[in-house]
């Protein structure tokens, strides 16, 4: 774990003292967003997401396999996240660990408590075949933010999806069945400032991480608090309603990117 | 998962609790002879022992801290404590749990007196049904106390959800299966600032905050408590 | 591993010089020891063991799964024991170890050898279908003795054991069938020494431990020699003799915490 | 595996190409952000990311050669980027390329002048269609490049092979998958010398040396797009 | 599992031996080249190599202890070893076999004189047919002789059961599978002291008496067949 | 992994300066090889090869079992090669290295993808039994050159296995259907010179190792270079041609001793 030498917390405590981020950006703006749909051909759908820096890729796959017996004629969604060592000098190879798995199970989350993927849909037969739905996420390049990162390029590759009946022979192909998705936001805390989207360097230097995912209507989908630090209520509310104005506009983009 | 029980009716939950009302705690410190400090906690139907050892040198050696002490919580479930035999050994959603309460905890010890040090706080749930989170981290609270970690604070957690539409404090097993949202929080009761918070399910902004509310109520509650174990413990070792 | 300073094992071996032990038991005598069942209500069957400060808790769950194919008309056991942080500062988290590997391994043979469950009442349909009874054992707190505490817990949970053929809609429910228990006992030996139910201090002094399990004829069913040292054939005549002694008063209690 | 298709007819191949001729080959240096060195590189329907870290402290320490630099190539592939759905994670066959590739890596680095130190080259195949062991090594030399690791010569790989007794280079698909024989290598284009070479398949000593001619002058080729690629980085960086 | 042989009956067992008679036990000292000290020991169908590396450096280094060595003994199957082939690698019968060795032949060897030291004791059992541990620590107490490590005595072990209500001595495959106890021991056979005991099954007191001072009056048997495999060895170098 | 001492790499560029090795064998002259076959006799197929000092036991054993759905009608090769620490005291405990991941998916590639083993001879049931074959080869003993032992000692085991039909009730007993296989001969180069069947030594002080794999007929049907150093085309040729010559001696050997 990169230690953020002192000089660089305060350099950032400073600027933000007087309502400044190291790029120039507001407390409350995100940096530049790019989404790029259909990046990988063997994928059922796939997507290259980057904000600002970090860039991240998600491939969708699919196959037929049984259901779970407690909900038979509903189709598996199954999501890994990677931290490669390709996209950090602080990544290391082998099993996953605990930021990997929490990045995993926080997107999953996302999509599946908010029944993205209408998993109902994608019943062959019950209690014999339903299609699996697997979600992988490679972070390529880290330079912070991966929640949101991974999230909307799981949406985006999600929302590019062809379900592959012809190839496995039980039916034509057909879109993915997609309910609007909720856009996952984040801030940290460092030094009493709230900001969110936070750079690397910000993340190093935070204290506490809120991820708050909303959806169109302005609706709480999901959160996640992280690290040492406290939030105030206070705190917490004023993150949700910025994790709502940013949504609503990383909505969009995400939306027309997929062309919809 | 759709179920056609009826989680809330004339103002009652399945259980017979009204909207805010906590299922039964006990609490009970100094339970195990091994362990630097310890707590055997009942909630509703969960039961959770934790047994907390540290302040000692963090082993492996590359996760020591040269500026403070981490703090390494583990939340186990025992084989038999759900209906269907789990496993053993860590999975995916228990490490991630073991995370966010670990982080939880960090911030209401005084890590900067240890460096390189780890404090090592086992959560073991013997038996589970819904809110195991709130009750581990709750029981790991008093069993730093009474391992003597010095601390800020004692950290206290509680869940808010969503059941048929009502803010309901506290979620029971059926309501935790087909509610419709889960809020989980962890608290500081004097400053009353957010130490872990995860939300699940479908919220609008004022049924958030209503929960929210609702849940940090419900801290203050189990907080009473959990100083009523530490204080008759200690009465109890002041007696003998 | 703690090491005993040799303090603490000079003044063990003066003590038993005098025929005395830290806790004033005499060499054959065990702690106190307490047994309650039915602790875990979502186990088939539960016990907590208490000997001295050592403490275990037990729990069977019960499901439906294949026989063996050398064995098609038998139910299947599977004895699990962990040496979880919890009870322990030596014990580390992470996949079974030595240690644990022999208690279970121990504990299985104890109970497997003398057909304490009669599997070959637990056949639902053979080749196909049978009760699989999965033996999990806690250690909660390490002060000595694991392998008596182990063995005493798994016995009193099978024995307030009831299979769920209910849940498995396969009949009604009906008590796990047992047969008549071995009852294991341990004794270690440090500077000449031999001493029954060895606290964790004389565990750590010992030089050798041998474990005899006898059943209520007084027969041997099943022993188990550990650590660097040795024994003369006179020390495990003798040793047998305590633990048909202190194996018939255990047994008692246990038949009495069951309700038998 | 057997097959109906025909490989080669009329002097073409099923895609078209010319027995000598390799698929395309798109070469991008400098793409990440993090990364000391990196390269992203299309060769046909491959597509391949390299990252590299170092020259830094090897770990565990054990790794580290008291003497020189250690490589350690780790080719992994994504999940999603084979047909059939890859289990995450390394395997036997990346493994053993992956050590292959480090191999051949090696000799054109100076690792003697970092003692104890590794050099990491991280190759990630986000797309795989038949030769991304010589894509990922061709990658990770220009990476290497970027990175600023001081090297004798950029290794370059290319593979031929053979179909329906024709020796072609750099297989396709279906050519992998039906044809004869496959032999990958790699060069080190000043010297001539080869730095990695397998074959699988059955060869006579005749086709065996007309492939490893091909394969040479299709190493050369690449090379070419390697420096261009180089090349390009730099004017842009000076432009700047 | 039950079964309708017969396993005894005239005096005889299934394989013609007299109660009390062993199988053919045939040792070979010096057998490896690489290794510091080794053994091949043929003991019924039992085929059993042992290699000894040591007194050397036990890492990693948390294993050390500082003031003796460790015995490390590693019993392992070949997969080809057993009718259903066994997958490589360590089970938890290998584990549990490889601990009771390790601390067997600990007590015969000088274990003060090597601090920090592991004495590594790798058993192959190259063909498997009842009595592998008892097979596999005989050729480890020959080996460790062949590898010069100063020991007071050298450890020996054999087996004695009860088939069909008879005590008999090393029980072959069929006994071990259908009779009704086993008791394999190992002792110091200067002193008789015993190192390692286990017993599965059913005996009286009376049987279990009879049964041990049988398997030691086989322990010295294959004492004797070991000193002479010795012995060999050396009037064989001594005669070079 | 033992660093040989620069001294004794001066020693065996100087010895092979003067054309010399430190066993007096010339450049392309492999050491005595012994072949044993049927010493396992649990085995399907077994042998016994020792190349010098190195040794390598190979057994083959068989069991019935699913084929691979894009291959319905033929039986399954598995091959597994274990660097177990009996043989070096290099070797360590533990899941397989790179080294022997190698050194097995380079056996395993010389008897596939020549198809010696004649898989589609082992069907018993389309799409639903096929027999496994089981490779398992053990390093005994460690003096070098483990491909050219390793191969060679799993062809012999092959070459002499019978299917165990009988056993597994589905007919009769019968030899395994095996084709001409090819013969893998590995050469080193250190210092310039190039060397065939590398002692420990010579292979501790390689620059680079290349093994190479002909038939009956001088045809090559395997190749792979290893270690960091380089071969010029020349070298590769010539390490070709000494390789065919070699295999041919090699061969005839290896017929004879399984009686072919």
């Amino acid at each position: 774990m990169t230690i953020t030498p002192s000089i660089k917390r305060e350099y950032l405590a400073k600027l933000a003292g007087q309502g400044k981020r190291e790029d120039d950006r507001g407390f409350d703006e995100f940096r530049p967003i790019t989404i790029e749909t259909n990046v990988i051909s063997k994928a059922e759908g796939s997507a290259r997401v980057k904000i600002g820096n970090t860039q991240v890729v998600a491939g969708i796959k699919m196959s037929v396999g049984e259901p779970y017996s407690d909900s038979p004629e509903s189709g598996v969604m199954v999501t890994a996240a990677e931290l490669i060592p390709l996209a950090s000098p602080d990544f290391e190879a082998g099993p996953p660990r605990e930021k990997a798995i929490e990045l995993s199970r926080v997107v999953d989350r996302g999509i599946r408590e908010s029944e993205v993927i209408e998993l109902d849909k994608l019943c062959i037969e019950p209690k014999e075949k339903v299609w699996v739905v697997f979600i992988d996420i490679h972070i390529i390049d880290y330079d912070g933010n991966l929640f949101d990162a991974a999230s909307l390029a799981a949406l985006a590759a999600l929302m590019t999806t062809t379900v592959p009946a012809n190839n496995f022979e039980v039916g034509d192909d057909y879109p993915l069945p997609i309910k609007e998705p909720p856009v996952s936001c984040t801030s940290v805390k460092f030094n009493g400032n709230v900001v969110i989207d936070p750079s690397l360097d910000e993340e190093e230097t935070a204290e506490a991480r809120l991820t708050v995912a909303t959806d169109q209507n302005g609706d709480i989908r999901a959160m996640q608090k992280g690290l040492n630090g406290s939030f105030t209520v206070d705190e917490i509310k004023k993150v949700i309603n910025t994790s709502i104005d940013n949504g609503k506009k990383i909505r969009e983009q995400l939306y027309k990117s997929v062309g919809k | 998962m759709k179920s056609d029980i009826k989680l809330f009716e004339n103002g009652k939950r399945l259980d017979g609790r009204k909207p805010d009302e906590l299922r039964n705690i006990k609490i009970e410190t100094g339970v195990l002879h091994r362990a630097e400090g310890s707590c055997y906690l009942e909630w509703g139907g969960n039961k959770v022992i934790v047994a907390v050892y540290g302040p000692r040198e963090a082993i492996p050696r590359h996760t020591q801290n040269p500026l403070r002490a981490i703090v390494n919580a583990r939340y186990n479930m025992a084989a038999f404590s759900v209906d269907d035999r789990k496993r053993p050994g860590p999975d995916r959603r228990s490490r991630e749990i073991s995370k966010v309460i670990s982080e939880a905890l960090g911030h209401a010890i005084f890590l900067e007196r240890f460096p390189r040090a780890s404090i090592d706080v086992n959560i073991e749930v013997l038996e589970a049904e819904a809110g195991t989170r709130c009750a581990g981290l709750t029981a790991a609270g008093v069993a730093l106390v009474d391992a003597g970690i010095p601390m800020r604070d004692i950290p206290v957690a509680c869940a808010a959800g969503k059941i048929e539409g009502q803010v309901v404090l506290d979620l029971g097993k059926e309501e935790d299966n087909f509610g419709s949202a889960d809020l989980p929080i962890a608290i500081s009761p004097r400053t009353g600032e957010i130490l872990l918070l995860q939300m699940d399910g479908h919220m609008t902004g004022d049924e958030f905050n209503t929960a929210l509310d609702m849940a940090i109520k419900g801290c203050h509650t189990v907080s009473e408590i959990q100083k009523k174990a530490i204080t008759e413990k200690y009465q109890k070792t002041e007696g003998d």
